[in-house]
This record gives C-alpha cells, structure tokens and sequence, in this order.
C-alpha cells in the first residue's frame, strides 16, 4: 500500500488542522495563543518527520557510523521553536494589557466594547 | 573603504542590529537614544545608496555568510530586483528618524524611548534582512523579526484599542508565517535546498508534482496574508490606525511592500513564470482579487471618519493596484508594480506625516476636528493635498507615473475594461480625499475647539521633504522608472 | 488525542497543563525521530518557559473562558478543512517517511552529515550547522528572542519589585504607555 | 507692432507662464496689503498679456514658435507650441484677464466678498492654467493643465462656502474631474497607445494607425472627456458654477474655463483626429447631432430661468454647442468659424456678466423679474448688456455675426441643410431669451417704486464692462485679420 | 511561602546542580546535544524556581532587572561583535576560520563563542520575560 509511507504525514496534518481551528474559531484570546502553539509544534513535528532518514542515527558523528539523519530541519526547526516562544510571550504580554484595559479576554465581549470597530 | 564596499550586504542588515541593542540601554537618555538610532538609520541609508551604485556598476553581488559556499551556507543576495526595496526601506527609516523627535516624545513614555527606538531598528533590520537574504528560511527568521517589534510598536499607541489590533495582527501575522514555513517545508522535501537560486535550478525537475503545487499555495496565502491582500487585509486598519504616528509612517512605507517583494521574488525568481502563470494560472486568481481589493477597501475609506483609518484602508487599495500589475504576467506590469512599491511609500508617508502633524497638535484626525484646519496649518494641509493628489494619480505626481505604466500594461494585455477600471478607481480616490480637503478649507471650526498653531519645523521638513519627492519624481520619472525596469526586467529572467 | 480535549476544555489552567503534555509527547516524537536537539529544546521551552508564561497571564487575567455562542464556527471549519485538503493533497507525492532517497536527503544534507566534522571539527552536526553554515540564522533567532524581551518590556514594563515598592504605584512607569487615552 | 516685440517668443512664452505663477506666490505673500496685493494682481495680468503680444507677429506670419520643458517619458513631453487657434484663446484669456482682474478689485469691495487673497490667487493659477492650455504642443500637456484649471477653479466656486457654494462645487468637480479621468485620460492613452504620439500634428495622427471603429470610439470618448466643453448630458456642471462671485462666471466660465473646453475639442478635431480621417467616423455626426440638440435644449432651458446669471449659464452652453458643432461639421469654414465664436462669445457674455455683477453690486438683485425699468437707473450697464446681448445674438454691427456667418457657410459647405435651421431656430431663441431683459429694464416702470436718479455700480465695475461692449462691436471690424490668422490652422 | 521549610532546603540544593547542568549543556554542545539556547533555558529556570520559592525581590536582588537586560543586549552584541571581527580579519560575516590560525581551532572558538552570546541573551530574556509577567500586579 503505497500511502502508508506517508501516514506519518497525516496525522500531523490533522493536528494542525486543530490547531488552526482553536486560532481561527475560539474567542478566547489565551486559547487563540494556545492553538497558534499547536499549529506551530505540529508544524515542527511535520519538519523533522521529513528529516528521518531509515537506518540513521541522531547526527552527532561517531566513529564507524555514516547514515545521519539530515540535520538542517532539526536546526531550522530549533530557530523555529525559538521564534515560537518569543511570538508566545509577547502574544501573552498582549493579552495580559488587553486584560487591564478592557477587563476581560474574551473577543466578543471586547469588541462590544469598542462599538462596531 | 574597500574593507567597507566588500562586506556591504553584510553591513546593511547588520548595521541596526547591532545598534538595536546598545540603543536600548540608552534609556535613561532619550534624546541620546533618539539620536543614535538616527545615526543609524541614515548609515543605513548611505549603505543602501552605496550599494546601488555598486549593482549598477559591477551587477549583482553575491555574499557569502560565514564563508561557506551556497546552497551550503547562507548567501545574501543583492541584485537590481531587491535593491530598489532596500533602498525605499532605509530611506523611509532615514526620512522618519528627524520626524520621530517631536512626535514619539508626545506620543510615547520618556522612560520607553529607549526601547522603542530599539523594537524600531529591529523593524528596520528585520525588513532589511528579508529583502537581501538568498535563504527560503532565513526569510522566515526575518519576517519574524520584523514582525515582533511591530507588534510591539503598534501596542504603544494611545488608544487601548492599540493593544487589541496589535493582537490581531499577532494572530494573523503568525499564521501567515507558518503558512510560509510549511510551504518552506514542502519545496525543501522535494528539492533538499533552501537556497533560493539553487531551488529555482532544481523546483523544475519536480515541479509536476502536488507537493510544489501545495507549497506554492501556502507560500502565496502565507505571503498574502502579510501584505493584506484583499480579503486577507483585516489586521491592517486597525493596526495602522491605532500605532504611534510615527509608526504608522514607518509601516505603511515599508512593511506591505517588503511583503509584495518577497512574493514577486517568489512567483517570478524562485518558480519562474512559466510555472506560476502558465500552469497554476496565477494571474486569473490574482486579477480578481487585485480588483476587489481596490474597489471595495477605497469604497470603505470613503465612508470613514477617521482620515488615519480612511488612509489606512486606501493602503489596502494601493497593495491592489501593485498586485493587480503582477497578474499582467508582463514585464510592463511587473514594472508598474515595482515603481508603485516606490511610488505609494513616498506618497503614503508623506500623508501620514501630515496626518501626524495634525495629531501632534490638535491631538485627533477626525473629521470633525480637521474642521477648517487649513487656516491655521496651512503648510501641512498644503502637503496633504499634494501628496493627496499623488495619491490620486493626477500627472506630474509619482502617482500618476505608476497609473500610466499600469493603464499602459494593461492595454499591451488586451485589458481594456481593466484601464477604464482603473481609471473609474482613481475618482473613488478623489472622493476620499476630497472629503479632507473640503473639510479642512471650507469648513468653520466647530465651535469651542482650541486654535492650533502651524507644526513645529522638525515635522513638517520631512513631511515636506517627501511632499517635494512626490513631485519631483512626477516629473522627473527616470530615477524610478529605471531602476523599476532593471528590477522587472531581472524578476522577468529568473534567478538564471 | 490532547489536542482535541484542548478545544473543548473551558478551564484555562487544565487548558495550559494539556498544552505542556503535549510539548511533552512533541519532543518523546523528536526522539524517536532522532531529533535529539530538538526534543531537548521543546522540552525546556514547551513544558518550561511556556508553562510557566501562560500560567503568569492566567494569574493576571481570568483562568475561565466564558461560554458564548456557537453559530460562527461553520465558516472556521471550512477554512480549516480547504487548509488541511491543501495539505494532505500536497503530501501525496511526498517521498515517503524515511525514504532515503528522497531529494531533501541526497542534496546538501551529505555535505552536512559527511564533512563537516572535515570542516568545523565539531562532532555535533546540529551545532555545526546550527552555529555555522546557517550562523545568520542562529544570530537571526538570537534577535527574534531579544526582540521578544524588547517587545514584553515595552507592552508590559520591567516588574521591578523595588522600585515599585518605592514609588507610587500611579507613578510605576509599567502602567504607562497605554492607558492614557486619547 | 514690431516696436513692440522685444522678446524671443520662445523665451516668451516661458514667461508668459512663468508670470502668472509667479504672481500666484506674490499675490499670496502680500495678502495682508490689499492695495499692494490688487496692484500686483492688475501688474501680473499686464505683463502676462505683453508676453502673450511676442508671440504673436510670428504666428501672424506663419511661424509656429515652441519650446519643450521637459520629457516625462520617453516621447511625452511637457512642450508648448503656438498655433493660430492657441494664439486667438491665449490673447482673449490674458487680455480680458486684465479687464477683469479690474473689475473684481470692484466687484469683490463692492459686494463686500470674504477672503479676498485665496481668491486672487486662485485666480492667477487658472490663467497659469489657461495659457498653459493655450499653448500646449501635445495632448499630455494639454491634459495637464486642463487638471489645473479644474482643481484652481474649484476654491472660486466654493468662494461664498455656505451649503449651496459647497453642493455647487462638488457637482463641479466631480463632473470635470470624473468625465476628464473616466473618459478624455483613457481616451489619451489609448491614443498613445496606438499611434505611439499625442503631438498636435496637422492633419491629425490618427489615419494609418486606428481603425475607424477605434476612431469613432474615441472621438466619444474624447468628446464626453471635454466635460469643459458641456456637452449635454455633462453640462450641468456650469450651472452650479453659477453660485461663484460674478468675476469668476464672467471670466472663467464665460471664457477660460469653457473655452478651454471648446478650444480642446477644437484642438483634438483638426490636430488629432484630422477633417479627413474625422469625416470617415460615423460618430462624428451623432456627436453633430447630439451638440444641435444640446443647443437647442440649452436655449429652451434659458428661456425659462428668471435668475439672470443661470439664464446667461445656459446661454453658455448653447453657445459652446455652436463650436462644438462646427468642429463636427468637418469643413473647414466651420473649423474657422468655430474659432472665431470663441473670441465673439468671450466678448459678448463677457459682458453679460459684468453688467450681471455690476445689478448685483448696486442693487442686490439677481432676478429678471426684479429688474423691470432698471435701465433707468443704470443706462450704461443696461447698455453694454445690449450690446453684449447682440454680439451673442450674432446681429451686425457685432463681431458674432461674422462667426455665426462662418459656421453655417460651413454647414452648407458640408451639406447639413438641417443643421442651418438649427443655427436659424437658436439665434430665435437666443433674442427671446437676451433681449427680454434688456427689454424690460428700459421699457417697463420699476416695479419696486425706485423714482431716483442714476445709481451705476462702482466705477471699477462700469469701466471694464464698457470696454468689453466696446469689443464687441470692434470685431465686427477687425474679423477680417482674424480670420486671416485662424486660416493659418490649415495652411502648415 | 515561608513556611515550607523542606522546599527551600530542597531548592537551595537543588539550584547550584541546575546551574551546573545549565553550564554542562552551554559547554558541551559541540559534542553531546545541547547548546547555547537550552543551556540558557535552563539556566533561567534555575532562577525562576528560587524567586518561586523565595520571592520576586529576592530573585531580583541577586539578578536585577537591569542586569538582565544589560546582560541580554551584550550577549547579542557578542555575536554580533565576533561576526564582524571576522570582517577584520580577512573573512566574511561569521567566518570563523579566520579568527584563529587554525582552521578547527577557530571555527570551535567562534562557536563557542556565539553559543556563549546566545546562551546568555536566552537565559536573561526569559528571566526578563518571568519578571515582567510576575511583576505584575493583577488588577
């Protein structure tokens, strides 16, 4: 069965399609942040599921070794963790002040209160 | 000085990233702070000048990061495509530092100063970075960059509603990125490069495959979504709205278009004409949605009060005219869109600099309060409708040059209901703009409001410096329009 | 699976707690996948530093969600499934999961895995890649997180605890910024 | 005449540009001196027409002197050069200009007007703009300046800035500016686009390179862009002009601004499209017959309006109708007679302004049905008002005669009986509708029980419009040379 | 939380081993997994665990908010200063090799070097991200 090699993919299609619904669908601004995590991570996971190489071993070199995996996705996806934190803490830092100035973190509630903009 | 000339590429992204940090602990000092980032932003520029003459001179230069040859290292690349973005960046950054003096002081806490000008010069090193960089991921790290010291920029408007767009913009901003990282991801899976050069030699042999097709599609939403393409535009009034001024001016004369660079290179650079347009008919997706996202956001801004808001939804008008230019699929068009990249910075900055004038003094830009302003600021008014009339596309504006280019290619297509629409479109820009004038010189002052005086001269010299730029490069058209038809001309042929 | 009780918990907390069980299970996945470095960091920063952000915002905000309306999801959904359609279509002429001959792992990746100890002299591949052949980006990274603190000090002030003490807390240069309106 | 040309017209013409816009900066820097201010006025206007007076020996001999500014793009310029047509509007535009700037320093004191500076200066920029028009070499530039008459124009209609100046003005510019973008710029481009040139050239550009189904779609085209010229159903722009001080109607929208409207379709039928190539569209004569219609309606509509400057607007446009109509004859008698209806006319209604102004200074009135017997009072204004009503009329011993003369010889020349009958039923309406006034004004006894003596406008207003009905009746003497010069069209 | 006296124990054995570690991981990336960000993280966690247990202030006195941002913008400015150090000495931005005689030699300097610059800007940007969020009060 020739789309069983790609299984693997699928499943982390799916958890990103959760994901970006609790980004798009939910109203609650935390949730939101925590679903743009999910997205990313399953994002990450798609990126060194792609570097998996059969019969390679973590790349760090030992004598007698030669099949890797590939590490390039593994560094992209170590920027890319790190660029995921820092979007995380200033998404939160954001929420936090939309909190003191509006006294609640729900999107409906906030936009009720800045009229129809 | 030849030390100097060889590590160039290196030195304009580098420039205000190492400035960004020593700014910030500037805080106690913010005039010092102000200051240094001034320095900054204008070596930036002389950098980004020298640059031009070198590319002009020797062709495009190639820079190896850490030394590693491509497609093993990271290469920055600069050639007449990118140069021109490079060069509207550190001059809107160079042209806005003098300005930010009086305006960021009133607008945001002394005590932040430092670290405002800090998230600024990220901003500008991030923008900078995604437009010289030879590297699918490294795009990706810059737009981040970027993109968090914006956000963080935006939420130091006045407004609370600053935070909240600003959040907005979070959400939707990140989800363009990722979009863009999972079509890194496929093209990389299929192609084992990330080199743009090398991607555009090796895309061809797999670009039959659904994977390219996929990665193609999440690249142009993920992209789209940065620079507001119509219906993608929701993040972008309110954040350009509610930011500091100065802030506004920045963003809106550089941020979209860094964006639209970013996704030229990529449809014409990286997959190549023959793909984009001839097999994924690109051009049909993006006609329709270039001319939505110019009649429905103009129609908007004529309803809006708020002549920030009003000018910032004529911005996502503009992305439609630079859009609709792409999906010509001509050299003629490909051109008009990059003269607008030039074009709509100079002028769009100039209005939110008068716009921002106004702020400084009478504190709102709202219709009513603009209410027989003329009288009493008379030069900013007097910018606004100059740039107001650029903005138009009336001859002897650098709007005008872009409309004649576009009208031109649209014809050399066969277009001909697109020329009148656009034609019919620049009245709607009238109207909006109409709409200020008439109430800035006609109408009496409501009642009670205070009497304003002129500007102070350290915002109206860039506002005028840039309202003179309008105009000048109205008439005299051969600095932009060459450069535009190098950068097309080399989008046209492929990274080959 | 976690990422589906994440939808439909209400509680913010429990909502957090899940989010780091599954930065957890992430990075077991990284092992398994011989991602070593990477799952080291997810685990520091999806079980750790996330945590514990997320935590501190619900300590200052409210750790319920309230309950509101659900008519508006049918759009999200569709959304969502074109996106996910876009993915798995773009899946299907993937080479397969550890496929050796894949492109991604013929290309550049034997320049990495066979000579860079040669070139660097570092055994650790990731790091010699990571630090530099893509230098900029890590430098890049090391930005974006700087910025991030730029971004959070600006939004949220530095949570000095003596200077607060001493001054006003109307004066507390933190709650500036925002909220004078305008 | 040579001693006094003392000028390169090339350089000339430079200044004669350069002098009002120079005036412009002047008159806005001295607005806090009213006296110096108005001398500047009355100085730039001299000077201006002197400069406009070099260029004309050398036309007069045939010589089409020009100069280029500077190239846009490759191909488009910004150039002038100086035709007979061009010469004929540039001289009525900067002459009367004098006269009128005279007349407004009355006018404006007298009916005690507010901001008197924007005024002037606005003033200054329309004839920059006028004479830009004037003397245009191509269609670009033309176009350019065309834009600027508009935008200048529009803070003189909004003068007064009370709702109605304001409904007034946006009507104004929105119907210019829509029909000169929506329809006269594409009609541009293309133009450009197809034959590769937008240079006024003899005998037109168009044959070889646009098919005559393109030619007759943009003839439309060009013909609703010249919303300057009113053709209807775009006309109704200068009736809302009508809310602007009577100096800006009686100059602007009785001469340059509808002129240049009328001038350009002048400009565009002979220089762009040809006689020749013209004659093969079939649109020209559904234009013919759209412009006869707008004619006659225009004078009906005249006939029943009772505010006299609305009365004189229509007027207006059934006037510019005769020269659309002539340039759509496609005979070369008509062309001419065109041309020279455009200096008539600016005389004539001219005038009828002034003494339109000059009842509304002195009495406040500005209904014909308020103005019974008040030739009494003001004989020399009622005077001039016949004769500028004549001149319009085209009734010798006035100057509109010889023009009304040369576009129905132009007619017959082009075979259009019907539109003979046209000029005959209009030149009806057009006594029915000017000599009522002038009629009423004399004949009948003031209706509001005024027994005095002669109460004129201020001298400042009586002088100029004296002068204009002078002019009247000294073109019917000088048409000759006129007519001379405007053969030029043809002659290169 | 003064009153959990075998907490405190605990964490004040427990610090020095976490810091420990944290350095291991910030020195040990060239041969084992880990570098300059996780050594960082860690590191940070370290602390934050004390100001948990011992308070904000405390933790603030020992690494003030300033110094964490000082020590924040100098780490960047470490990398940024042995990339154009390489400029300097003959190569391009981030070259290594150049900056010592050896080829191995150099490019392991730089790297540690730069691991060093990020190790240090993580561990105080997320000491200063905990600190802005802790110091907060809610209102």
């Amino acid at each position: 069965m020739e789309w069983l090699g790609l299984y693997n993919y699928w499943v982390v299609v799916v958890l990103m399609m959760v994901g970006f619904y609790i980004v798009i669908a939910q109203g609650n601004l935390v949730k939101k942040i925590v679903g743009l995590n999910i997205f990313q991570t399953s994002v990450f996971i798609f990126f060194i599921s792609l570097a998996k190489l059969d019969g390679g071993t973590a790349p760090v070199y030992v004598e007698g070794i030669t099949e890797y995996s590939n590490p390039l996705p593994h560094v992209l996806i170590l920027t890319a963790i790190v660029v995921g934190v820092a979007l995380t803490a200033m998404g939160l830092a954001l929420v936090v002040r939309v909190h003191e100035l509006y006294g609640s973190i729900e999107e409906d509630e906030i936009h009720e209160q800045d009229g129809k903009h | 000085m030849d030390l100097l000339i060889q590590h160039l590429p290196a030195l304009q992204v580098v420039l205000p990233m190492l400035a960004a940090p020593i700014v910030m602990l500037m805080a106690r000092a913010p005039r010092l702070a102000w200051a240094a980032t001034t320095l900054t932003t204008w070596l930036t520029l002389g950098v980004s000048i020298l640059l031009v003459q070198q590319v002009l001179l020797h062709g495009s230069i190639s820079y190896h990061m850490g030394g590693w040859v491509p497609p093993v290292g990271i290469e920055y690349f600069v050639d007449p495509a990118n140069i021109v973005v490079l060069l509207i960046i550190s001059l809107m950054g160079a042209i806005s530092m003098p300005f930010a003096l009086r305006s960021v002081e009133q607008e945001v806490d002394k005590a932040k100063h430092g670290l405002f000008y800090a998230a600024f010069l990220l901003a500008n090193c991030g923008l900078l970075g995604i437009t010289i960089t030879g590297d699918a991921f490294n795009i990706f790290v810059f737009f981040e960059i970027s993109a968090l010291a914006s956000y963080a920029l935006i939420a130091m408007g006045k407004d609370r509603r600053a935070v909240m767009s600003s959040y907005q913009y979070l959400v939707m901003g990140t989800v363009g990125t990722t979009f863009l990282l999972i079509g890194i991801g496929f093209m990389y899976i299929m192609t084992g490069t990330l080199n743009l050069i090398d991607l555009a030699q090796r895309l061809p042999e797999v670009n039959d495959t659904g994977t390219i097709r996929a990665a193609f599609a999440f690249l142009v939403v993920g992209i789209s979504l940065k620079l507001a393409l119509f219906p993608l535009h929701l993040w972008l009034p309110n954040a350009y709205t509610y930011a500091p001024s100065m802030i506004t001016v920045f963003l809106s004369a550089t941020a979209t278009k860094v964006a639209i660079y970013v996704l030229l290179r990529i449809i014409f650079s990286v997959f190549g004409y023959e793909f984009s347009f001839s097999e994924l008919n690109l051009g049909y997706v993006l006609m329709p949605l270039a001319m939505l996202g110019i009649l429905i956001p103009s129609i908007v801004a004529i309803f809006q009060t708020n002549i920030k808001r009003m000018l910032a939804y004529s911005s996502v008008a503009q992305v439609g005219y630079m859009i609709l230019g792409v999906s010509f699929a001509s050299t003629l068009g490909l051109m008009a869109s990059v003269v607008h990249l030039f074009n709509h910075a100079v002028t769009k900055a100039a209005l939110f600099m008068a716009l921002a004038c106004i702020i400084y003094r009478v504190g709102g830009v709202s219709l009513d309060r603009m209410a027989g302003i003329a009288k009493q600021m008379p030069w900013t008014m007097a910018a606004f409708v100059l740039a107001g009339l650029s903005l138009i596309g009336i001859p002897l504006t650098v709007g005008f040059v872009t409309k004649w280019h576009l009208l031109l290619a649209a014809l050399e297509g066969g277009l001909w209901p697109v020329a009148v629409f656009l034609l019919g479109t620049s009245l709607l820009a009238t109207i909006y703009i109409w709409k200020v004038v008439e109430a800035a010189y006609l109408k009496e002052p409501a009642e009670g409001a205070q009497p304003v005086r002129e500007a102070p001269m350290s915002l109206l010299l860039p506002t005028w410096a840039l309202t003179v730029a309008c105009l000048y490069f109205g008439i005299d058209t051969s600095l932009p329009v060459d450069l535009a038809n190098r950068a097309a001309e080399t989008l046209m042929g492929g990274y080959l | 699976m976690v990422a589906i009780a994440i939808v439909k918990i209400r509680n913010l907390f429990a909502v957090t707690m899940l989010t780091g069980i599954y930065s957890l299970l992430a990075a077991s996945l990284f092992v398994v996948m011989d991602a070593v470095d990477v799952a080291l960091t997810e685990a520091a920063v999806g079980a750790g530093i996330m945590i514990i952000l997320m935590l501190g915002t619900l300590a200052l905000t409210t750790s319920k969600e309230k309950n509101h309306g659900k008519g508006q999801n049918l759009l999200a959904l569709v959304v969502v499934f074109i996106t996910g359609g876009g993915l798995i279509y773009g899946t299907l002429d993937m080479p397969h999961y550890g496929d050796p001959e894949a492109p991604a792992h013929t290309h550049l990746s034997p320049h990495f895995t066979q000579e860079s100890v040669d070139e660097i002299g570092i055994p650790n591949m990731v790091t010699s890649v990571l630090a530099s052949y893509r230098g900029i980006d890590t430098l890049g990274e090391a930005v974006v997180i700087y910025a991030a603190a730029v971004g959070v000090l600006l939004v949220l002030g530095s949570g000095a605890v003596r200077r607060r003490r001493k001054d006003d807390p109307k004066a507390n240069p933190k709650a500036n910024g925002g909220e004078e309106r305008s | 005449m040579n001693q006094v040309v003392f000028l390169e017209p090339a350089l000339a013409i430079q200044l004669a540009l350069a002098i009002p816009a120079l005036g412009t900066v002047l008159i806005a820097l001295t607005g806090r001196w009213p006296n110096l201010r108005d001398t500047l006025m009355v100085a730039t206007a001299v000077a201006m027409f002197t400069m406009v007076l070099q260029v004309l020996p050398e036309v007069l001999a045939g010589g089409r002197p020009g100069v280029t500014l500077f190239e846009l793009f490759p191909g488009l310029r910004i150039a002038f050069e100086v035709e007979p047509l061009g010469m004929l509007f540039g001289l009525i535009a900067s002459g009367l200009w004098i006269i009128t700037s005279l007349y407004a320093i009355g006018y404006m004191r007298g009916a005690g007007e507010a901001n008197h500076t924007r005024f002037h200066a606005c003033f200054a920029v329309a004839l920059f703009a006028a004479v830009g028009i004037a003397f245009a070499q191509n269609m670009f530039t033309l176009f350019i300046f065309y834009e600027i008459l508009t935008i200048s124009t529009y803070p003189l209609v909004a003068h007064k800035q009370n709702v109605a100046a304001k409904m007034g003005a946006r009507t104004y510019i929105g119907l210019l500016l829509g029909t000169s973008i929506g329809f006269q710029l594409v009609a541009i481009i293309a133009t450009w686009w197809m034959t590769g040139s937008l240079d006024f050239t003899d005998g037109g550009i168009m044959e070889g390179h646009v098919g005559y189904g393109m030619g007759a779609l943009l003839l439309v085209l060009y013909m609703y862009g010249i919303g300057k010229a009113a053709l209807m159903p775009f006309h109704r722009w200068l009736p809302s002009a009508m809310v602007a001080p009577t100096p800006v109607s009686a100059l602007l929208h009785a001469v340059a601004v509808v002129k240049a409207g009328v001038f350009t379709v002048l400009k565009v039928a002979t220089y762009l499209f040809g006689l020749d190539y013209l004659s093969n569209l079939w649109t020209t004569e559904v234009i013919m017959y759209i412009a006869a219609f707008s004619l006659l309606a225009a004078s009906t509509v005249a006939l029943q309006k009772d505010n006299l400057k609305a009365r004189l607007a229509y007027s207006t446009v059934s006037q510019l109708s005769y020269i659309t109509l002539g340039a759509m004859l496609v005979s070369q008698l008509a062309t001419i007679g065109g041309g020279m209806h455009i200096a008539m006319h600016a005389f004539g209604k001219i005038t009828l302004f002034f003494c339109a102004g000059a009842i509304y200074v002195a009495s406040k009135k500005t209904n014909i049905s308020e103005m019974d017997g008040i030739g009494r009072r003001m004989p020399f204004t009622m005077g001039a008002f016949l004769l500028g009503a004549l001149c319009v009329i085209g009734a010798p011993p006035m100057g509109g005669l010889w023009s009304k003369w040369h576009l129905v010889v132009g007619a017959a020349d082009a075979g259009q009986v019907l539109m003979i009958f046209v000029f005959m039923i209009s030149t009806l309406l057009n006594i029915a509708y000017l000599l009522t006034p002038v009629v009423r004004a004399f004949m009948l006894p003031p209706t509001d029980g005024y027994k005095g003596g002669i109460k004129e406008a201020p001298l400042l207003c009586v002088v100029p419009l004296s002068i204009t009905a002078l002019g009247c009746v000294a073109l019917f003497f000088i048409a000759d040379p006129l007519r001379n010069m405007l053969a030029g069209i043809f002659a290169g | 939380m003064n009153q959990y006296v075998v907490l405190r124990v605990i964490t004040k054995l427990m610090i020095p081993v976490i810091l420990l570690y944290g350095l291991y991981i910030q020195f040990h990336g060239e041969y084992s997994p880990g570098g300059g960000f996780q050594a960082g993280i860690i590191f940070a966690a370290g602390f934050v665990i004390y100001s948990l247990i011992y308070g904000l202030d405390k933790a603030q006195e020992a690494i003030s908010p300033e110094a964490a941002h000082i020590l924040a913008a100098l780490g960047v400015l470490l990398y940024i200063g042995i990339g154009i150090a390489s400029f300097f000495l003959g190569g391009n931005f981030l070259e290594y090799k150049v900056l010592l005689p050896d080829d191995h030699a150099g490019e392991t300097f730089g790297i540690i070097g730069i691991e060093l610059g990020v190790g240090i800007t993580v561990a105080t940007v997320a000491l200063t991200l905990f600190y802005s969020f802790a110091g907060r009060e809610r209102d």
